[in-house]
Formats: C-alpha cells, sequence, structure tokens
C-alpha cells in the first residue's frame, strides 16, 4: 500500500518519456521535457533520493529547457533572413 | 530505403527490448534488503562525522571518481566555448533593450539575490542536509540568468564579467587538485581525508576536507554553467552572420 | 511491484532509441538522449531502494534510528545528472556548428549533403 | 572617475545593501537548522555577495 | 502509509496527469500555461511528502522547485512570445485556483508542525510558491509584447 505513491510517479513519468519523444518539434519537445524533468524529481523523492532529486530538480526546471530553447531561437533566426527581424 | 531502416529499427529494438526484461527477470527485487555497499558506505560515513552520506561517498570515499567527473565537465565547457566562439564572417549586433510588464521585471530583480543565497545554502550545507556543490552551484548560475529573463542581455553583460567566470572555473578546478595533493604531502594518499579534524557531527565544520572539496565543486559547477550559458546567450542574441555569405 | 521500476527505466530507454533513430532534427534527438539518460537514473535509484527505509541523511534524524536506502548509487546518479547536463550542451553546441555549416539540421538531408 | 558623489546617494546606496544584507541573512537563519559561530559567519558572506549582487542587478536594470 | 502520502499521492496523480494531458495537445498557450501548472501541482506534493516520511531536510527540494519552476516558465513565455502574441495565453482562474490549493497544502502543513523555524521555512516556500506562479501566469499573458530580438 505504501507503495502506491511510487507506482503512480512511475508511470507519470513513462507517460511523459513517451510524449516527450513523439513531440517531433523541439520547443514543443522542451516544454514536455521541463515537466519530465519535475516529474523524476518527484520520483526521486519517492525513492528516498532527496540529493538526487535537487540536481534534477537544478537541473531539468529551467537549465536544460534554456539551453534547448536558445538552440531553437538561433536556428529560427538563421532560418529567417534579416529582412522581416524588424 | 526508409521502410528497410523502421524494419531494422523495429528488429534491433524488439531484441533490445526482450534482453532488458530478461535483465530486469534476474535482478534482485525491488526495494530488497540486502545492500551491502550502502550499508558500509553508511559506516564509513558516519566514522567521519559526515551527516550526508551522499557527499560522504562523493567527496571522500569516491572524491577520486568526482575528480574524473570534474574534468568530464570542464573539457565539456571547453568544448563548448571553442565550437561557439564568434567566427570570423560574424558580427556582433548590440541586442535592443526589451521591454518587459513591470510586475515580472521586479520579481526577477527580487528573487535573484534569494535565489543565489539559496544555492549557497545548498553549497555550503552539502555534507549536512540533501545537496551541495553539483546542486547549489546550478542554482546560483541559474539565478543569475533571471537578469536575462527579467530584463535584457545587456543587463546580464553588465553584471557578468566573464573573464572573471572563466578564471573562477579554472581556479575551482586547482583547488581541487591542490587539496588532493596536499593530503599526499601530508603523507597519506592523494584525496585521502585525513588532512583536517572531523569536528563535531552534524556542524558545518565536520568531515574534513569534505566541506572544503564541496566548496570547490560547487564554484567549478556555477562558473562553468555561467560560462556556459553566456556562450549560447552571445549566440543566439548577439551574434548575426554576414549578409550574403 | 517486484520488478515494475526496472521495466519502466528499460521502457523509457527503449523509447528513448526509437526517438533518436526516428528523429528528423538534431535539436530533437538531443532531448531524445536526455529521455535515455533518465532511463539509466531510475533503473539505478531502483536498485538502491529498500522497503520502508529513508534517505542516508542524518542532519535530522539521529544516525541508526531507521533503516536507509544505499547512498553509492545515488552519488553516483546525482554527480552524473549535472555532467550530464553539460554532455547536452556541448552535442547542442555541435548542432548549431552543423546548421551553420550545412544550413539543416535535418539528418536525412546532411546524409544527402555528404553524398 | 573623481566625480564627488553626493553624501545622499551614499547613505541611500548603503542603505539599500544594508536592507538586502539583514532581509538575506534573515532568510538564511530561516534556513538553517540549528545555529553556531560558523554558521552566521557563513551566513553573513553568503548574505553580502547576495546584496551587493542585488544591488548591482538592480542598478544595471533601473527599477521602473 | 499515512494521511499525508495520501494526499501527496493524489496531488501527484490528479496534477501530473491534468499536465501531461495540457502539455501535449493543443495550442502552444496552453501547453505553456500546462507547464506552469507542473510547478504548482508537484510543489505542495513535495512538502506533503516531507511531512509524510517525518523529514524536515525534503522541504528544502519545495524550496528549489518554487525557485526555479517560475524561472523554467519565464524561459518559455521569453522565447516563446512570437508563438504566444497571438492568443495571449491567460488563465487566471486556474492559476489562482492553483494557487489556492498551494496555500491550503501550507497552511495545513503549518498547523501541523507547530510554530518555529520550520513553520516560518514553510511560510517562505509558500509565499515563493504562489508569487512565482501568479508572475509566470502575468509573463504568459503578455509579459514580453515588448520583447523584439533580444
Amino acid at each position: 500500500m505504501s507503495d502506491a505513491v511510487i507506482v503512480v510517479v512511475l508511470l507519470l513519468v513513462a507517460a511523459c518519456a513517451t510524449a516527450a519523444v513523439v513531440q517531433r518539434d523541439p520547443a514543443r519537445q522542451a516544454l514536455v521535457l521541463s515537466v519530465l524533468g519535475v516529474l523524476l524529481a518527484a520520483l526521486f523523492t519517492v525513492l528516498q533520493a532527496p540529493d538526487v532529486g535537487l540536481s534534477q530538480l537544478a537541473v531539468g526546471s529551467a537549465l536544460t529547457p534554456l539551453l534547448i530553447m536558445l538552440c531553437v531561437r538561433k536556428i529560427r533566426r538563421r532560418g529567417r533572413p534579416k529582412e522581416d527581424a524588424r | 530505403m526508409n521502410r528497410l531502416r523502421l524494419w531494422l529499427l523495429a528488429v534491433g529494438g524488439a531484441g533490445l527490448a526482450a534482453l532488458l526484461v530478461a535483465a530486469c527477470l534476474d535482478l534482485p527485487g525491488f526495494g530488497g534488503r540486502r545492500h551491502p555497499y550502502g550499508d558500509r558506505a553508511v559506516q564509513a560515513s558516519l566514522a567521519r562525522h559526515t551527516a550526508n552520506t551522499i557527499s560522504s561517498v562523493n567527496f571522500d570515499q569516491r572524491a577520486y571518481d568526482t575528480l574524473g567527473e570534474m574534468s568530464i565537465l570542464f573539457a565539456a565547457v571547453l568544448g563548448c566555448v571553442v565550437l561557439l566562439r564568434q567566427a570570423r564572417d560574424e558580427h556582433r549586433d548590440r541586442p535592443e533593450p526589451a521591454e518587459v510588464a513591470r510586475p515580472v521585471r521586479r520579481y526577477a530583480l527580487l528573487v535573484l539575490p534569494v535565489a543565489l543565497v539559496t544555492g549557497l545554502y545548498v553549497v555550503a550545507h552539502g555534507q549536512l542536509s540533501p545537496g551541495g556543490g553539483f546542486q547549489g552551484g546550478v542554482v546560483a548560475a541559474t539565478a543569475l540568468h533571471l537578469l536575462y529573463l527579467g530584463a535584457d542581455y545587456g543587463a546580464l553583460e553588465r553584471v557578468r564579467p566573464l573573464g572573471v567566470y572563466e578564471t573562477s572555473d579554472a581556479v575551482a578546478v586547482c583547488a581541487y587538485l591542490v587539496l588532493g595533493l596536499a593530503s599526499v604531502l601530508a603523507g597519506t594518499a592523494f584525496l585521502a581525508n585525513t588532512l583536517l579534524p572531523y569536528g563535531t557531527f552534524n556542524t558545518l565544520s565536520s568531515g574534513g576536507t569534505v566541506p572544503l572539496l564541496n566548496a570547490a565543486i560547487g564554484m567549478e559547477v556555477a562558473s562553468a554553467v555561467v560560462v556556459l550559458l553566456a556562450h549560447f546567450l552571445d549566440q543566439a542574441v548577439e551574434i548575426e552572420e554576414e549578409q550574403g555569405s | 511491484m517486484h520488478i515494475l521500476p526496472y521495466l519502466v527505466a528499460a521502457y523509457v530507454f527503449v523509447t528513448g532509441c526509437y526517438g533518436l533513430a526516428t528523429s528528423r532534427n538534431l535539436i530533437h534527438a538531443v532531448g531524445c538522449l536526455a529521455v535515455c539518460q533518465s532511463a539509466t537514473y531510475v533503473l539505478l535509484l531502483a536498485v538502491g531502494y529498500r522497503d520502508g527505509a529513508t534517505a542516508p541523511v542524518f542532519s535530522d534524524i539521529a544516525p541508526g534510528s531507521r533503516p536507509v536506502v544505499d547512498p553509492v548509487v545515488q552519488a553516483l546518479t546525482l554527480t552524473d545528472i549535472v555532467v550530464g547536463a553539460t554532455v547536452t550542451a556541448l552535442l547542442l553546441a555541435l548542432v548549431l556548428q552543423i546548421a551553420k555549416r550545412h544550413g539543416t539540421v535535418d539528418p536525412d538531408e546532411l546524409r544527402e549533403l555528404r553524398g | 572617475m573623481t566625480r564627488r558623489t553626493a553624501p545622499r546617494a551614499v547613505l541611500l546606496a548603503a542603505g539599500e545593501l544594508l536592507a538586502w544584507w539583514a532581509a538575506l541573512a534573515l532568510l538564511w537563519l530561516v534556513l538553517i537548522s540549528s545555529v553556531d559561530t560558523l554558521e552566521r559567519i557563513v551566513g553573513a558572506s553568503c548574505a553580502a555577495v547576495g546584496a551587493i549582487l542585488a544591488r548591482l542587478g538592480r542598478r544595471a536594470v533601473t527599477w521602473r | 502509509m499515512n494521511g499525508w502520502i495520501l494526499a501527496a499521492t493524489v496531488a501527484l496523480g490528479g496534477g501530473g496527469a491534468a499536465v501531461l494531458w495540457g502539455v501535449t495537445t493543443g495550442p502552444p498557450a496552453r501547453r505553456v500555461i500546462a507547464q506552469n501548472l507542473a510547478t504548482s501541482a508537484v510543489c505542495p506534493a513535495l512538502l506533503l511528502l516531507s511531512q509524510g516520511y517525518g523529514r524536515p531536510a525534503y522541504v528544502d527540494l519545495a524550496l528549489l522547485l518554487a525557485l526555479l519552476g517560475p524561472v523554467g516558465t519565464l524561459v518559455f513565455a521569453r522565447l516563446l512570445c512570437d508563438d504566444l502574441s497571438e492568443e495571449g495565453a491567460s488563465a487566471w482562474a486556474l492559476t489562482w485556483t492553483a494557487a489556492g490549493l498551494g496555500a491550503a497544502a501550507v497552511v495545513a502543513l503549518c498547523v501541523a508542525v507547530g510554530p518555529g523555524r520550520a513553520m516560518v521555512k514553510l511560510l517562505v516556500v509558500g509565499a515563493l510558491l504562489i508569487s512565482g506562479n501568479v508572475i509566470a501566469s502575468r509573463a504568459l499573458a503578455g509579459g514580453f509584447r515588448g520583447v523584439r530580438g533580444g
């Protein structure tokens, strides 16, 4: 019975990982990845690993999305020429 | 061609999945009682007065392993700096100042110091409560970038002299190595935790060299993340390619 | 419940590999690699878990008062998460270089360019 | 940079730094679980770093 | 299994499923709102878990999430502002509901903990969580209208 919370979070992580893979657009994938980071932190907490959860929170909630979104922005800016950058 | 590739992938994936499931069936059951390494690590950590066993494993029992992790981190940041440097056919555009809604700007300005102090707290208490240099460093570095999110890139550049962070990254790596060598000079092994007294259990000064190595890692991670994000931000915001290239 | 966490880890890994192999965008592929990485974290922590135990952090409980989980796997995972993020950044920097040199981030188009 | 700064501006800057330092030191005391001398020293210095950065950030952005 | 862990399970299961559904379907505006709600669903759950396991040290996790979750949302609000500007992403009813739930969890925990340092810490986390969520919602509803290129 006390494992219910572990099962719930495990299933959520599995579903979120699937969603992160099927989203083909990198910007939308970054959104799902940041949710995956938060869910993984919750999973690590219920697996009694608060240190790892902190690590995942620090990296997954802000750093990785920022890196991916900056990359997306750079490539989008390359894609459209200067004139419509206004 | 594409269809063939998909079939190949399906066959390979099914094989991999079957092997993984077979391996899972043979693993010791989830939540089992037998953790010989874990029990010994906890004993060793308590013997050295380190309240957070995970920090003790990272910075004392397996400090040499952390040195390896740290050099991977250093090399990865170095690689990013080399890859994202300004090429000859690129020039810098001054980013335009951005008009951000007032509550968002104020939130960023107020939360920046709070997040920074929280990050430093996580680093400083790495050997006591959950946390440590790796986590706290990332938090402190992220806090700085609230200035970009809440205002514009120019504001961030004004409080972020990049050379200082590059230097402190290198200094932190050297500090870790020097702490390791200090124990060699004291007559024991490289990175052995015998240099300092172990202190009172569950206080800030407990754990011998663990807090110092922890702080070195915190400094290294924080400056590494700042340098990394600086180059990505330069690419995304400032650097433009020459027209007609 | 006996092997469910291991199966979830295996599933996440295989899903990430599928995304990696069928990706049409290198940034998306890097994201899928991050998913694969998280599978290893789940597996390691599941191996170290012990029923009814708590974290081996003795700042707020007395040592020996409660059973604790395995700290060794947690230490492995913890460093790998931060180092993994910087490696992800290195890969993204490579993707940016590819986009600059070849003007595309689609692996199939890249292969056609190479001939 | 030998421009003379008005005493009023200096006072305002010192007041801002001091207010931030006090607030952040208080935050540190809330976060920790047991207080001793070393803890106070580390907390005070971390709060000082935070206060300086808060002022630098505020000046870079200009509060509007 | 005690009441706190049960409440956390409900918050994680219900909130997590709703967030997952919101973040994978619909226009970009809705996805970003769902991403913002992930913070406000998981952070109270982490607080409840810390109480349920009897480990005050776990509160640090909720503190970090309350600080960094809104930062993550601001990243998307800033770098996706071109996609968001067409239909302003405002969901104030949802935001205030989530804030109310967070406040309820914090108040319940404060009553259980009793006065002291731990209670002040909980209140700090609660204040950061609620203000962060409200500001992130404000940013999504056109907080970066004036941002061009940078």
